[in-house]
């Protein structure tokens, strides 16, 4: 670790107990295991669509998200399944959704792109680059209207700060004091794009929170306790001042764009990459600190591998095993009246087939 | 019966709403303590304070987003678009969001939200701000639009559109803001996806929505004065849902069939009223069914021009009188 | 002739455009040296360089609207849409800057830009990412708006966009990219506002545009195979400028009309064909006119719900023998 | 002046000849006269839609635009007039515009937020708010691929900032290194919103210019000299550098937000407005610093005024006189193709009313 400060030691870090530093540790094998299945699936032709892997960051969800309460909400956008598992999904309806299966979490209507959970404060994967930053500055509205201690927790890539409604959102988002905290995940790359070619900035992406007096702070994506420490202060932010901040963490994706990305390995060297695999990843380095810190035996850890593998095949097995949407669900869903049956869903054609 | 201002039919369903259900929230740019650009929420403020009605900047894919992720909490919001046509800037949240997020959780979130505002030309203030999206609204499943022509109708479908649990559009119109018409003084409401018929006829059906209506009833008053022809003027109100039973069964009555509308003529709401009928009643048209659009340019500023880009009676009389020929 | 797929027609078609005319630029997310998201521009950045050929952030509304705001000086930039989903964040840019300036103007400016990208359901990449919104567009009188359904039109139809001094927007279909078609060594162009019968018969008229044009043909084929219908295949090509001639010279020929659309129906392409078909050809139909469309919802991403959601062969020869009955 | 620095001293106002300067106060005089007779006009019916005056504004403008050379392009919002005329614009093509006439510079077909003189460099006159600021961007993309130097000045508001537009377009500025110079021209309000209410920010709006790597400064409009120096600082980043600037100009307007606005003088204090008018007019302080060098004397000055009343009443008879547009004019300049009676102009239906 090269920073002079050291986030074990901080309060939120130090109030960890040891199940939940080895939680922590399973939720990020999970994630991988549950990628790497999904992957193999997706390239034997069992999935549609786009299927972006969240390989490499799964310490940024995983960490953030340790820390939400029962009032504290996510939203993120497409490259959403670190978070989706982070909140307590399971791998079965995520991998049904992968699949397009009726037991999806979405029902098979979303995808990849789509998982969706709000009995677990999961708002969803959302396709439209930065399209979910004014939904979590709502998300946060909300929060503050029904007069909850609560906060959003915005996951954007670095890719998306040049979106407008990002930077409406910001304005926003301190004007009227909202409790949310955008999460710029900066593994260094849109699609091909590298942050140089994409964004204009002076020291980093979330400085430009500074030009509307919001506080920001960069993270070092890696380290788990930066990422909960850094979190915590902003969540406290939030719950206390009920405002916003902006967190830029660094970190980095290990596959392509989505899998469909043949051009993976030309923006980028195979020695960027595997040098991130073998000094930074994630799983490596959290496995490492807690075996160093005798809170995890190599058993335990092999153990938590296995049955995160386990887990993901029997996923698979379930997603296989699971019927197909019926063709009539093509029409269910779109207005909430007409499923409910209420009057006003039964008032009016709202659907124009024929 | 009494009789109010359009303007103040919408305000007393916003403030009925407000009143009855603390989690109606009224937003946009000026609403609160300018009262409105057009003053639709006149004294709202006031009455119900910083909390329920709220001045936002100008960002409207910001706001308006804003409100959507509030409502996907079981906040109401209401939002006003000073004008319909800074959609535009706010269109992927509308659609995207709004419209899809139903359907891409499998049916775990609910928008309740409602946007309204005018949508309007014939007020000589440019191309820019004299969009009627409602036909782009209603191409999209997810969402609803709904086009009041009176102060009753605005009233009673405001209500049901703020109650409605999926996202609804409400089209005003800034040229009837000033238009008054009879509202009862006890509290009621008019259900979505219901069409009226606002004036009896047996020769000829016009069909139209917002402001058309109004230039559909003086029309049907000279069709009848000086040509002897009795006009049905049905107004669909909702755009969708939309009540095709109401316009069929007239269709069916009268054989002849003129759609007047303000939107611009290619793929215009209209088209869609002219496909279903030729399609569910053909074998009960007497000739084909004409339409009258907005002259199909982007609105011209000219004041006097632009009084004839818009549909009104001349014209609307002389299309009449060509599908009854 | 030789055979290319429509990827590369179009691909072709903006090298001999970029070598034409020093002002056309190509701009884009990802366009130069990721070779573009679906590889239509791939080799372009390598041989016309930076200049030329330009990556852009992930800013429609900016991005394109710079284009616009360079078309006006005389730059010809054709910018990619990576998805013409995207057009919805930048619709303003591309509704009211690109469509009004020119009226807005008084004929002052005009701005010869190109939007192109895919626009199609049918890859379940979900609700969000599956608009198909050229009845938008078409409905905006100053902008234009063509959807090739063959390699051989992509590649004619979009050097004459890129020479049109109008705004065109261009919707392909990722679903088309890899499909081989017969293309020309030579040079060659068609104009816009052109539509073409790609297949004739006697029985019944199908319209269509973009891959619906494909489903038709498949079920033309199974039409005559099967039923003895013969169907001809009428492909509007080009939506704004529309061609009515073509339409109607086929429709008075076979009397029977059958239209085919990827849209979702309320308010689609084809509504305001079914319109204008039922006002000019009225007395020569023998049967109601019937569309088909994507069914009435988002796309859904489920894959085999998906493949049912868009118009398919079966359904479509399902529809023609109601038409034909 | 309260000012340390006399910005008369800076080497673009030294160079100014005393005809230069005169010019100058001809140009904010000749705004005002006009804008005092379109608003009689309006007051008592002769145009339509809305009318958003530029009084007390005029320095920004003219101070600005002064420098303006052979390629250096103006584009701005729907308060247009002052530019309009600073670019060169006669009031007769203006005022007939306003009055819907045929010999408006827009035929009569885009009204007072529509003056355009491409000829002049004047690209408009946008009525969505912020909706420039791309256009912007992209006339500065324009002359930059043509190989000239030369600059684009974009004006926007202070509300307008708050759109996702203006910040897209300040990342493809700084990005792209283009020659645009945005100037939020600060009034202090948008409509009837104060700047504290629409806009979080920390020094200044400007500001938020950082976050991009963009030079920005702020400026006293009132001041034609600082207005001049510091945009000239910013022309020649543009031309020397080809890099963008945001500079902001405190500025002030008399009149409501367009001439309908009946709250204008609710949400500020009548004394506010006075106030302004009173001890920042831009033509009073104007016109006292040439009298005070002795470039002008009284006389001139009374001169100019009583010209530019003279033209403005010119203008409203010619517009009065002009003839409106035929009715056919509604369906032309919208297509160039068929405007100019080309083949593609003249191959498929381009409208669709029949
Ligand atoms: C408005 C919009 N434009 C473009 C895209 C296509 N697209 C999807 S992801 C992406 C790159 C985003 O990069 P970043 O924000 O850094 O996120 P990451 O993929 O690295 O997680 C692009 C261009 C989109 N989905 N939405
Ligand atoms: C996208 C959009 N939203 C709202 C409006 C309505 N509107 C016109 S001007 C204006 C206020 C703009 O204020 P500012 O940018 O400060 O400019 P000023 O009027 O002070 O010159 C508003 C809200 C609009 N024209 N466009
Ligand atoms: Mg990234
Ligand atoms: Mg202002």
């Amino acid at each position: 670790m090269n920073s002079a400060i050291d986030h074990a030691t901080a309060p939120i870090n130090q109030q960890l107990s040891s199940e939940g530093k080895i939680s922590i540790l399973r939720d990020i094998v999970r994630i991988r295991r549950f990628e790497q299945a999904a992957l193999k699936q997706y390239t034997s032709g069992k999935m549609g669509g786009f299927l972006h892997l969240y390989n490499g960051q799964e310490s940024v969800a995983v960490g953030t998200i340790s820390l939400a309460g029962e009032n504290d909400h996510i939203i993120t956008a497409y490259r959403d399944h670190g978070h989706a598992l982070s909140v307590g999904m399971s791998m079965n309806e995520c991998m049904a959704e992968l699949y397009g299966k009726a037991t999806g979490c979405s029902k098979g209507k979303g995808g990849s792109m789509h998982f969706f959970a709000p009995d677990k404060n999961y708002w969803g994967g959302h396709g439209i680059v930065a399209g979910q930053t004014p939904l979590g500055a709502g998300l946060a509205y909300g929060l503050k209207y029904q007069g909850l201690k609560g906060s959003c927790l915005c996951y954007l890539g670095d890719g998306a700060i040049n979106q407008g409604a990002y930077h409406e959102s910001l304005n926003l988002a301190a004007l009227f004091d909202l409790p949310v905290i955008y999460v710029i995940e900066n593994n260094g790359y849109s699609m091909g794009t590298s942050q140089k070619r994409s964004s204009a900035f002076k020291s980093c992406l979330a400085e430009r929170a500074d030009g509307y007096d919001i506080a920001w702070d960069t993270v070092n994506g890696e380290d788990v306790y930066e990422v909960r420490a850094k979190t915590q202060v902003a969540i406290e932010r939030a719950h206390e001042e009920s405002r916003p901040t902006v967190l830029e963490i660094s970190t980095y994706r290990y596959y392509g764009h989505s899998v469909a990305d043949a051009n993976s390995k030309k923006y980028r060297s195979p020695e960027e990459i595997k040098q991130y695999q073998e000094h930074h990843d994630p799983i490596i380095l959290w496995r490492k600190r807690l075996l160093d810190e005798g809170v995890l035996t190599e058993d335990q850890a092999s153990e938590i591998d296995k049955e995160a593998k386990a887990e993901a095949k029997e996923a698979v097995k379930f997603a296989e095993e699971s019927p197909f949407p019926e063709p009539k669900a093509i029409l269910e869903d779109v207005y909430y009246e007409v499923d409910q049956g209420t009057e006003a869903g039964k008032t009016g054609k709202h659907f124009f087939n024929d | 019966m009494r009789t109010i201002t359009y303007r103040q039919a919408i305000n007393e369903a916003l403030a009925e709403e407000l009143e009855r259900d603390e989690n109606v929230v009224l937003m946009g740019e000026e609403v609160a303590e300018y009262n409105g650009a057009y003053k639709v929420t006149e004294g709202l403020w006031k009455r119900f304070g910083d909390k329920r009605v709220v001045d936002t900047p100008i960002s409207e894919a910001g706001f308006i987003g804003m409100g959507i992720g509030a409502s996907m909490l079981g906040v109401r919001p209401v939002m006003e678009l000073m004008f319909w046509s800074f959609a535009y800037v706010a269109f992927d949240q509308m659609i995207n969001n709004a419209g899809c997020v139903r359907y891409m959780s499998g049916g775990k979130i609910n928008c309740p939200i409602v946007v309204r505002g005018p949508a309007n030309g014939g007020t000589n203030v440019g191309a820019t701000h004299s969009h009627t999206p409602e036909n782009f609204i209603a191409n999209t499943p997810g969402l609803k639009v709904i086009c009041p022509a009176t102060a009753y109708d605005a009233k009673g479908m405001m209500k049901s559109a703020i109650r409605d649990d999926d996202p609804v559009y409400v089209m005003e119109n800034t040229k009837l803001y000033g238009e008054l018409g009879e509202v009862p003084e006890e509290e009621y409401t008019i259900p979505l996806g219901v069409a009226d018929v606002k004036r009896e006829g047996t020769d000829l059906t016009i069909v139209a929505h917002g402001r058309a209506v109004i230039t559909a009833l003086k029309s049907a008053e000279i069709l009848a004065a000086e040509h002897g022809i009795s006009a049905e003027v049905v107004d669909l109100r909702s755009i969708r849902p939309l009540d095709e039973e109401t316009i069929l069964t007239s269709v069916r009555k009268t054989n002849r069939v003129l759609l007047v509308d303000e939107n611009k003529p290619f793929c215009a709401v209209n088209a869609q009223i002219a496909t279903m009928i030729q399609e569910k009643a053909f074998d009960y048209l007497d000739a084909p069914i004409l339409r009258l659009n907005a002259l199909d340019a982007p609105a011209i500023y000219s004041p006097p021009l632009e009084e004839l880009q818009l549909p009104r009676p001349e014209v609307v009389v002389e299309k009449a009188l060509a599908v009854c020929k």
